[in-house]
């Protein structure tokens, strides 16, 4: 039950896109075809979950221990920073089909408050490991679902002719409004 | 004699036009009008009357100052938001509310993505929803309904609907059999008319009669309507099912608060619906589940302006996603 | 106190030498053969990552760019938002496409065919879209080769470069043509060709690229190019050659010395931005022509001139790029209206 | 000066260097901000607790785990010049519209409500952050033996905010929560 | 004047959030009231400054390969300090902010432009730099602030001056998105005109 | 039991003014035009130079490639000019000019009436006759008939589909042509069924020509292996695709020939010209023409040779009403507004068809209000709205992707739609593209 909220909340009640404000240059910015919003929200799966695995095992081994909590912000980064490229190398080498299907979305993903964001909100929250890894992927699958159905809105509100000065990141952000309105009946779903 | 014309084929053309659907549309829903004056009397003209020259008057603004195009507020679409826009707000809503709902449904609902027939989302609902999130009290406190000649003409009383009942009472703790008793008759008072709520609201049966109209006109097909009230029901009965102290009948939700509104006159809007019946009818499925899980489990009694809404937004994917049937293409597989 | 310090240091360090060294690997490992250019311009990039350029990320646009700049020669339509201007003339640079120094063209519309000289004939309904027009039936005017006035060239200009003057029904390119082009693809009729701007903006060109032969064409237009050939003689630098039957000026051997234009009987070669004729002259030339409806043109047609083009720049007449010839026709009469005819039935 | 090159030795001396410093300058900073933060963080609290009660000038506090409650109350014994005065409790709720948020509430006499107070909470701007609001006043000075701390549609006494019954029921919980924990600390 | 030029070109011209579209998390999150944007733009301004300086200072130390890293460190480090400073002196505004004040680290904007120009110019010119980009933040930042805090609770720095309610939403995140629209559509019309 | 497709189809006026005129000859032109090429493929060669007398019937052009035919001269007398001359749409293309004398036929041909039954010729010869003879498909597409009934290696026909559905509003020639040649093209499909070597053939006629279906139905008898299937009226049955599906149940694979699901398809007035050329030795040379309209003093049909002016088929049709819009060359779903009406009538011309200037003008376009209408009606399954918007914005990619190559330019999407989108003009511009595309891949 305990994760079935965690879920719930994660990617519907609290979309980090829509309700929390997390990742929103990606969802601007990789949401104008479909097929590459499928990949970013894959990629962001990914790296999501591993980063909050180990910010997490830092957190609770290394900084709380060591009363160094206020170097969260740089340690995480960093950590975040590295593991990311760690992941493509080590993709390339592996599966060459995974890193051209998910791999080229890596490097974005190192500057998009999404990964830090979740990593520091699961600690905020006090989450144990394992709800911290279900908390991850459900963001990241929240995060996905906003950036596919936002690229469909897009990909489809390009043969539309908006009106000149609408046209572009003006419509694009009223739609996503639209979308965060109707997203607020999910409130307090759990 | 005049110049010969050149196009290309075909040369002919049938009598459907946008104004036409538009104005079917409108006269299905002349129905539900009638019941409502009948129950909430002055009132309900004011607020319908309001609503559609607000949406007239800015669509009409928007096009011809702002977007400096050509003026098309006579082909009815706007009526509709307007009417629709009332139907979905209680009949004591003071005039400035139902300013900034038409600005809003027709502003930023509908002129922002280029006017008719563009918009992505239904405008009267982004406009309703707008309001429901920006001024709870007013949207939900809602005029007992009093027959015509009533005293409650020029002071209604206010109370809760049926489904406001249900959802405080099941939040205090109560069990479904305790709450019932607070709704006196729901089945005959809401088929005819008497519960309290929006404007379009209080009658299914008068809903009902129009959407047949549509149907017979062939404005509306009748995938979405069926696909939402299956799988509306289907969902509400599995709760029932489980446990029916917690869940109320699945009757219940199909004659309550704006479904039978939400069905067949805004879920069908084919503006913001997909193309193909396959799509339509995934459409549907998904907007009546999601009413129910919002009405049952979220913090809102009504969940079918928002499931509609979210349902919107996963048009452009259907449409992807579910192509007609092509000729020819059995025979290749 | 100390304490807190002490492990700041250590950890921290740690983790920056541990960074550091996975990095370091990264380094060797990405050492595939990849275009040494993409690695440039990933350095000129600000690497921010922010996918602002709809890529996945500075290398992936640093991908884009250099492979659009083997296929097209440009960066149209990349530009990285965070560094701006300045990163894009990096990236340019690196990529060698500094413009070159170009003698500047501008797009030049070769038909005169307005709703007066080419009266209406029939009506048209429909699309609004000249290349199916095009594919449908020979114009409103009737000449086969002439304008359609849908604009097509105006909806392909990104430059607002182009548009329909509606009372001649033709298009108009005014000074914020940067000479991309588009327009000349566009036109389905290939009426648009880039010319260059000539010395001080002056330029001569045959208003026309009707091949039919004089009767037909005059049918339909009245200040079509009937390929009589006077312009050829009187041309003392040999810059006017005459195909199927239509005259055709070369700007690269054309000295701007204006001997053609009054002796064209149907007023079809075009001059701007010159200064009056001598009364002289002027008179000459009308003597040649046919009655009034010629001089009605011949008078709308400079109006048209003076407001088409503005007066702007000043350039050498180029000498590397050999001008388009129009796209003519080897092939006879028959072969030629035999392939519109094949595309307007596919 | 030219740019150093990208030896393995240079970059893994550079990038610890860079975060060694940062690491010295961040331990300074950090340790010259302690003071203030805990003192701002203080600060907040017995701010708070001067809402909720009288005046006091020594305040001695102690956790406790309430049943069911997934974190701990903490509470706030007040006295000036020796005399209790009264009790804070720092209490909160999961119920809020959007999940936990924090009261502090102030007790006299054991039984009464001298005052409350929001510390934390996400609830909606302009719906349930009205508690923050006079709306909580209508507490002060109820004696929690006679009022019945529930919002009148659920059969209790208290006024709901308009449109953010959900809240004020929230509010209702932790305040009854920090009630019956101070009740079972009395008890022992 | 070239000076003057890179310091204004963060308001209008290049402005990071209305142009580049850059660190819209922060943009969007903490604009509910105008106070808070102001408090969120300075914020960044103020790292976005040191840190363009120190980077310009030590850029030709720093080997190519870990360039990012370094800058990355260098940043998160200047956050840290804001971030512990804030909850010292201001903790009511830390406390408004949240989670954003640490994502400062992850806005594209301040590690763009050490990239772009601290690593590439002097120390003068990476800090004006900086402070005008930063300020332009700032000032996207309370403009957007100021508008959602007038519609949505009727007032403008707290200062009340439309009595009742106001239009909720426009302090919840659907009048975020829809705001930050509506100012760009307008800012794009405002500048073409 | 009447037949008809599943997918699509409108149902427009049928306003079929002229049925019940029999048809009567035209006179002969004074000028006869005869483009070379009035058939899809190549055009033809031609054969006489300017100065010639030639005779009706005489062959004037060659088509010498793969996909061509053969013209024939109409009209005898002097051939004036050979040169462009102006057609339909405005452009000008290559036609035999023939100054008209006298009414003198080539020798060997059999102008009576009287009907030959018997098919001495083989299969191999009647080919080689139909191709001699320059026969084309009358259906509309002008398809040189030899080369259909040359079944490819590897395929296999089994059934014939003679189309007397002439969905088309307003059109009646083949209607009439059933009603009052009906012996003769019943003897037309017997000698394509024996070309084709099948043993079966169906003729498909829509039940607004009651009469015809009785009609033929009790030639049939005579004949073995010919049937006459009525088919409910909808349109567009007349295209092949939608008629092999509405009588045999087979769909032709995208992209595909219908000798692919072993049928072949042809117009009732094919076979009667087969009938004409096979056993009366008559080259093409002329063809039933409708001429109708609202206004049309004196619809009719006529009996027109190939090579004369419309306007004289007009004057025949009591003249230019006042209150002409548009002429068109074929029916108003699918046929061609005409620039000129000096344009000559061509083997692929059925009828002449002159509305009014209100029928004619397009109405207002609005936004599409994507009520899938164009959708539910198109009878290739595919969705106009999108490969409208697609060719708009000039994704060709994707409009390929959407299959435009599939539409069959019925215009039942067009006719539909209630915002008066042009949606065919669009469509029929991304097929003209998109076929560019491939071709050009094709090369590589
Ligand atoms: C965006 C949004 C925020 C809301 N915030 C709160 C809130 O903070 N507190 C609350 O009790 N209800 C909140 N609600 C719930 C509604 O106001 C709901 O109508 C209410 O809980 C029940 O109405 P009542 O209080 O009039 O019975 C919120 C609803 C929405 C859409
Ligand atoms: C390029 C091309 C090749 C064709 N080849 C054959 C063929 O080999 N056999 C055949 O029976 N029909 C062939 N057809 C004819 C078509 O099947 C069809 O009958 C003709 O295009 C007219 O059909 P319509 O009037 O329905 O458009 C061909 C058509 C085209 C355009
Ligand atoms: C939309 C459409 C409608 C058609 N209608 C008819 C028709 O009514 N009668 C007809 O004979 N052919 C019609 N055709 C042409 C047929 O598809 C086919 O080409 C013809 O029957 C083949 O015979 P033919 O080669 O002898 O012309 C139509 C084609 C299309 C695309
Ligand atoms: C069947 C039907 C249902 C409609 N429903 C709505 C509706 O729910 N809300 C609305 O604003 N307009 C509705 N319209 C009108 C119109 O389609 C709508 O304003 C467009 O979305 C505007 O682009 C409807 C129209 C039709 C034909
Ligand atoms: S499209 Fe290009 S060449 Fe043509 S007018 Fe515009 S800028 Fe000039
Ligand atoms: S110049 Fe060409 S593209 Fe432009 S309007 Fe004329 S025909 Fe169309
Ligand atoms: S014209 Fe083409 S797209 Fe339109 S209905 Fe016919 S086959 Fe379908
Ligand atoms: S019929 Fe017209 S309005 Fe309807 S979906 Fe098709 S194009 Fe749009
Ligand atoms: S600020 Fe760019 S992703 Fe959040």
């Amino acid at each position: 039950m305990e994760y079935i909220i965690i879920i719930i909340g994660a990617i519907f009640v609290n979309n980090i896109v829509l309700n929390q404000f997390l990742g929103i240059c990606p969802f601007l910015g990789v949401s104008k075809k479909i097929n590459t919003a499928v990949g970013m929200g894959g990629a962001v799966l990914f790296v999501m979950t591993l980063a909050t695995i180990v910010t997490w095992l830092i957190q609770n081994y290394v900084l709380t221990p060591l009363g160094l909590q206020f170097l969260q912000t740089i340690f995480f980064i960093l950590v975040i920073a590295s593991l990311v490229q760690m992941v493509e190398i080590i993709l390339k080498k592996v599966s060459p089909s995974l890193f051209q299907a998910l791999g080229i979305f890596l490097p974005l993903i190192t500057t998009n408050c999404a990964v830090l964001g979740v990593a520091i909100l699961t600690i905020q929250k006090e989450f144990s490991l394992m709800e911290g890894v279900v908390y991850a992927i459900s963001n990241a699958l929240g995060f996905a679902l906003a950036l596919v159905l936002f690229s469909g809105l897009r990909e489809h509100l390009d043969l539309m002719e908006v009106p000149k000065g609408m046209r572009g990141v003006p419509i694009a952000l009223v739609t996503a409004g639209i979308l965060a309105l109707a997203f607020m009946g999910f409130s307090n779903l759990v | 004699m005049n110049l010969l014309k050149i196009s290309g084929s075909p040369h002919v053309h049938t009598d459907n036009s946008v104004k036409g659907i538009m104005y079917g549309v409108i006269y299905a829903m002349i129905p539900a009008l009638l019941v409502s004056i009948y129950f909430f009397g002055l009132d309900a003209i004011r607020v319908t009357v309001l609503s559609v020259v607000m949406c007239l008057l800015v669509e009409y603004l928007i096009q011809k100052y702002v977007l400096k195009t050509t003026v098309t507020i006579s082909d009815g679409s706007a009526i509709i938001t307007g009417i629709l826009l009332a139907f979905n707000v209680p009949s004591n809503l003071p005039w400035h509310i139902i300013l900034i709902g038409a600005i809003v449904a027709i502003g930023i609902g509908k002129m922002s993505f280029g006017g008719v027939g563009k918009n992505i989302f239904n405008p009267a609902l982004v406009g309703r929803v707008f309001l429901l999130i920006s001024f709870p009290v007013q949207m939900t406190s809602w005029p007992i309904p009093v027959p015509l000649g009533g005293k409650a003409l020029t002071d209604a009383i206010t109370g809760p609907t049926p489904l406001g009942i249900m959802k405080e009472g099941l939040s205090a703790g109560k069990t479904v059999s305790e709450i019932m008793p607070q709704i006196p008759d729901y089945v005959q008072n809401m088929l005819v008319g008497f519960q309290g709520g929006s404007l379009g609201e209080v009658s299914a049966l008068a809903l009902l009669l129009g959407a047949i109209y549509m149907l017979i006109r062939k404005i509306i097909t009748w995938h979405t309507p069926v696909a939402f009230i299956g799988s509306a029901f289907i969902f509400a009965s599995i709760l029932y099912l489980v446990d029916p102290a917690r869940f109320v009948d699945p009757f219940f939700h199909m004659l309550t608060g704006g479904m039978m509104l939400g069905v067949f006159f805004m879920a069908t809007d084919m503006v913001t619906s997909p193309m193909s019946a396959k799509g339509q009818l995934i459409f549907g499925a998904g907007a009546g589940i999601l009413t129910i899980l919002i009405r049952v489990f979220g913090a809102y009694p009504e969940g079918v302006s928002f499931a509609i809404l979210i349902m919107n937004a996963f048009v452009p994917l259907l449409d992807r996603g579910f192509k007609p049937k092509r000729f020819g293409e059995v025979v290749k597989a | 106190m100390n304490d807190v310090i002490i492990f700041s240091v250590a950890s921290l360090g740690a983790i920056g030498i541990a960074a550091s060294v996975i990095l370091y690997f990264v380094a060797q490992k990405f050492k595939v053969i990849e275009d040494p250019r993409i690695d440039l311009v990933e350095g000129a990039l600000p690497a921010a990552n922010c996918g602002g350029c709809g890529f996945a990320g500075c290398r992936a646009f640093a991908e884009a760019s250099v492979k659009q700049a083997e296929d097209k020669s440009n960066l149209e339509g990349l530009n990285c938002p965070v560094g701006g201007n300045d990163v894009m003339a990096q990236v340019a640079e690196i990529l060698s496409l500094t413009v070159e120094e170009q003698d500047p063209l501008i797009a030049v519309v070769r038909c005169n065919g307005s709703l007066a000289n080419s009266p209406k004939k029939a009506s048209y309904e429909g699309a609004s879209s000249c290349a199916f027009a095009h594919n449908l039936f020979s114009g409103e005017g009737g000449c086969p080769f002439g304008c359609l006035g849908l604009g097509d060239c105006v909806k392909s200009c990104a430059f607002d470069a182009i548009f329909i003057n509606p009372e001649t029904g033709l298009p108009e390119v005014n000074d914020k043509c940067v000479a991309c082009g588009a327009c000349v693809e566009a036109c389905p009729r290939d009426i648009i060709e880039l010319r260059p701007k000539g010395k001080k903006d002056r330029r001569i060109f045959v208003s026309c690229v009707n091949q039919e032969k004089g009767g037909p064409a005059k049918k339909n237009c009245d200040v079509a190019c009937i390929g009589c050939g006077k312009c050829v003689k009187v041309c003392p630098f040999d810059a006017i050659t005459l195909e199927n039957s239509l005259a055709y000026i070369d700007p690269e051997k054309c000295k701007l010395c204006r001997k053609c234009v009054p002796e064209c009987p149907t007023n079809a070669i075009h001059e701007l931005n010159f200064p009056e004729r001598k009364p002289k002259l002027v008179v000459a030339g009308n003597e040649e022509k046919p009655a009034r409806p010629a001089v009605k043109a011949d008078a709308e047609a400079v109006k048209i001139a003076d407001t088409r083009e503005v007066k702007k720049g000043t350039d050498p007449i180029p000498e590397e790029k050999a001008a388009e010839t129009p796209k003519s026709v080897e092939k006879d009469d028959s072969a030629s209206t035999g392939n519109s005819e094949e595309t307007r039935e596919n | 000066m030219a740019k150093k090159e990208s030896s393995f030795i240079n970059m893994v001396l550079t990038l610890f260097v860079v975060t060694a410093v940062a690491a010295l300058a961040l331990g300074a900073v950090y340790n010259a901000t302690k003071e203030p933060i805990a003192i701002a963080k203080r600060l907040k609290i017995e701010k708070a607790i001067g809402e909720v009660l009288p005046e006091f000038d020594k305040i001695e506090e102690f956790k406790t785990l309430p049943e069911g409650g997934k974190d701990s109350l903490t509470f706030y014994n007040a006295f000036k010049n020796g005399e209790p005065v009264g009790t804070a409790v720092r209490t909160y709720t999961d119920n809020g519209f959007s999940g936990r948020f924090w009261i502090m509430v102030g007790f006299t006499d054991g039984d009464v409500i001298s005052g409350t107070s929001v510390l934390e909470h996400k609830e909606t701007p302009g719906l349930g952050d009205k508690m923050k609001t006079i709306w909580a006043d209508q507490f002060k000075g109820k004696n929690l033996t006679t009022y019945k701390l529930k919002v009148k549609k659920d059969g209790g006494d208290v006024d709901a905010i308009t449109a953010a019954t959900i809240s004020s029921r929230a509010f209702c919980d932790a305040t009854q929560r920090a009630y019956n924990e101070l009740k079972k600390e009395e008890g022992q | 004047m070239n000076q003057l030029q890179n310091f204004t070109k963060g308001f209008i011209k290049d402005n990071p959030v209305f142009v580049l579209l850059l660190g819209m998390c922060p943009t969007l999150a903490v604009t509910s009231t105008a106070i808070n944007g102001l408090g969120m733009g300075l914020a960044t301004t103020f790292v976005l400054v040191m840190s363009n300086i120190v980077v310009s200072l030590i850029k030709n130390l720093i080997p190519d390969k870990v360039r990012i890293p370094s800058f990355i460190v260098i940043i998160a480090s200047f956050v840290t300090i804001v971030e512990l400073t804030m909850q010292a002196y201001v903790p009511d505004l830390f406390d408004s902010l949240g989670i954003f004040i640490p994502l400062i680290v992850v806005n594209c904007i301040v590690l763009g432009r050490a990239e772009a120009f601290a690593s590439k110019n002097n120390v003068v010119s990476s800090m004006i730099d900086g402070l005008g980009m930063g300020l332009g933040f700032a000032f996207a930042l309370t403009l957007l602030g100021t508008v959602r805090e007038l519609f949505g609770s009727g007032s403008i720095f707290g200062m009340k001056f439309i009595p009742g309610d106001a239009i909720l939403v426009f302090v919840l995140s659907p009048g975020a998105f829809i705001t930050l629209g509506y100012l760009i559509a307008l800012l794009n019309r405002l500048k073409k005109a | 039991m009447l037949k008809t497709f599943k997918l699509g189809g409108v149902h427009p006026a049928e306003n079929k003014i002229s049925e019940d005129k029999k048809i009567e000859v035209l006179p002969l032109p004074k000028i006869a035009y005869i483009p070379i090429s009035q058939h899809l493929g190549a055009p033809a060669k031609p054969l006489v130079n300017k100065g010639d007398s030639i005779k009706v019937g005489q062959q004037i052009a060659k088509g010498e490639a793969f996909i061509s035919a053969n013209i024939h001269s109409s009209v005898s007398g002097k051939v004036q000019k050979i040169d462009a001359v102006i057609d339909a749409s405005g452009y000008k293309r290559t036609a035999v000019v023939v100054q008209v004398e006298g009414d003198e036929w080539e020798e060997g041909i059999d102008k009576t009436k009287d009907i030959k039954r018997d098919i001495t010729l083989s299969q191999k010869e009647i080919i080689a006759k139909i191709n001699e003879k320059g026969i084309v498909g009358l259906g509309g597409a002008t398809f040189p008939s030899h080369v259909k009934l040359m079944v490819p290696d590897g395929k296999k026909a089994d059934v014939l589909i003679i189309n007397g559905v002439e969905c088309e509003p307003y059109l009646t020639s083949d209607h009439r042509l059933m009603l009052e040649m009906g012996e003769e093209m019943m003897i037309g499909v017997e000698i394509l069924k024996r070309a084709l070597g099948v043993n079966r053939a169906v003729i498909g006629i829509e039940n607004n020509k009651p009469d015809a279906i009785e009609h033929l139905s009790k030639i049939a008898k005579n004949f073995s292996g010919i049937e006459v299937q009525g088919l409910k009226v909808k349109y567009p049955q007349g295209a092949e695709k939608q008629l092999i599906k509405a009588i045999i149940n087979r769909e032709v694979p995208s992209g595909k020939l219908p000798i692919e699901v072993g049928a072949v398809v042809n117009n009732s007035g094919t076979a009667y010209a087969v009938y004409e050329a096979v056993q009366k030795n008559k080259p093409l040379i002329e063809r039933v023409v409708t001429i109708t309209g609202k206004s049309v003093k004196n619809p009719g049909n006529f009996m027109v040779r190939i090579g004369t002016p419309v306007s004289e088929l007009i004057e025949a049709g009591g003249g230019l009403p006042d209150d002409t819009g548009k002429v068109i060359s074929g029916g108003p779903m699918m046929g061609k507004a005409l620039n000129s009406l000096e344009a000559p009538i061509v083997k692929g011309t059925s009828g002449i068809l002159i509305m009014q200037e209100e029928e004619a003008a397009r109405k207002q376009v609005l936004n599409c209000i994507r009520c899938s209408r164009c959708v539910s009606v198109c009878p290739m399954g595919l969705e106009p709205y999108l490969l409208e918007k697609v060719v708009m914005f000039e994704d060709f990619e994707r409009t390929e992707k959407e299959r435009v190559m599939d539409c069959i330019e019925c215009g039942s999407c067009q006719f539909t739609c209630p915002a008066n989108r042009p949606l065919l003009d669009y469509i029929r511009l991304g097929k003209n593209k998109v076929g560019q595309i491939m071709r050009a891949r094709a090369k590589k």
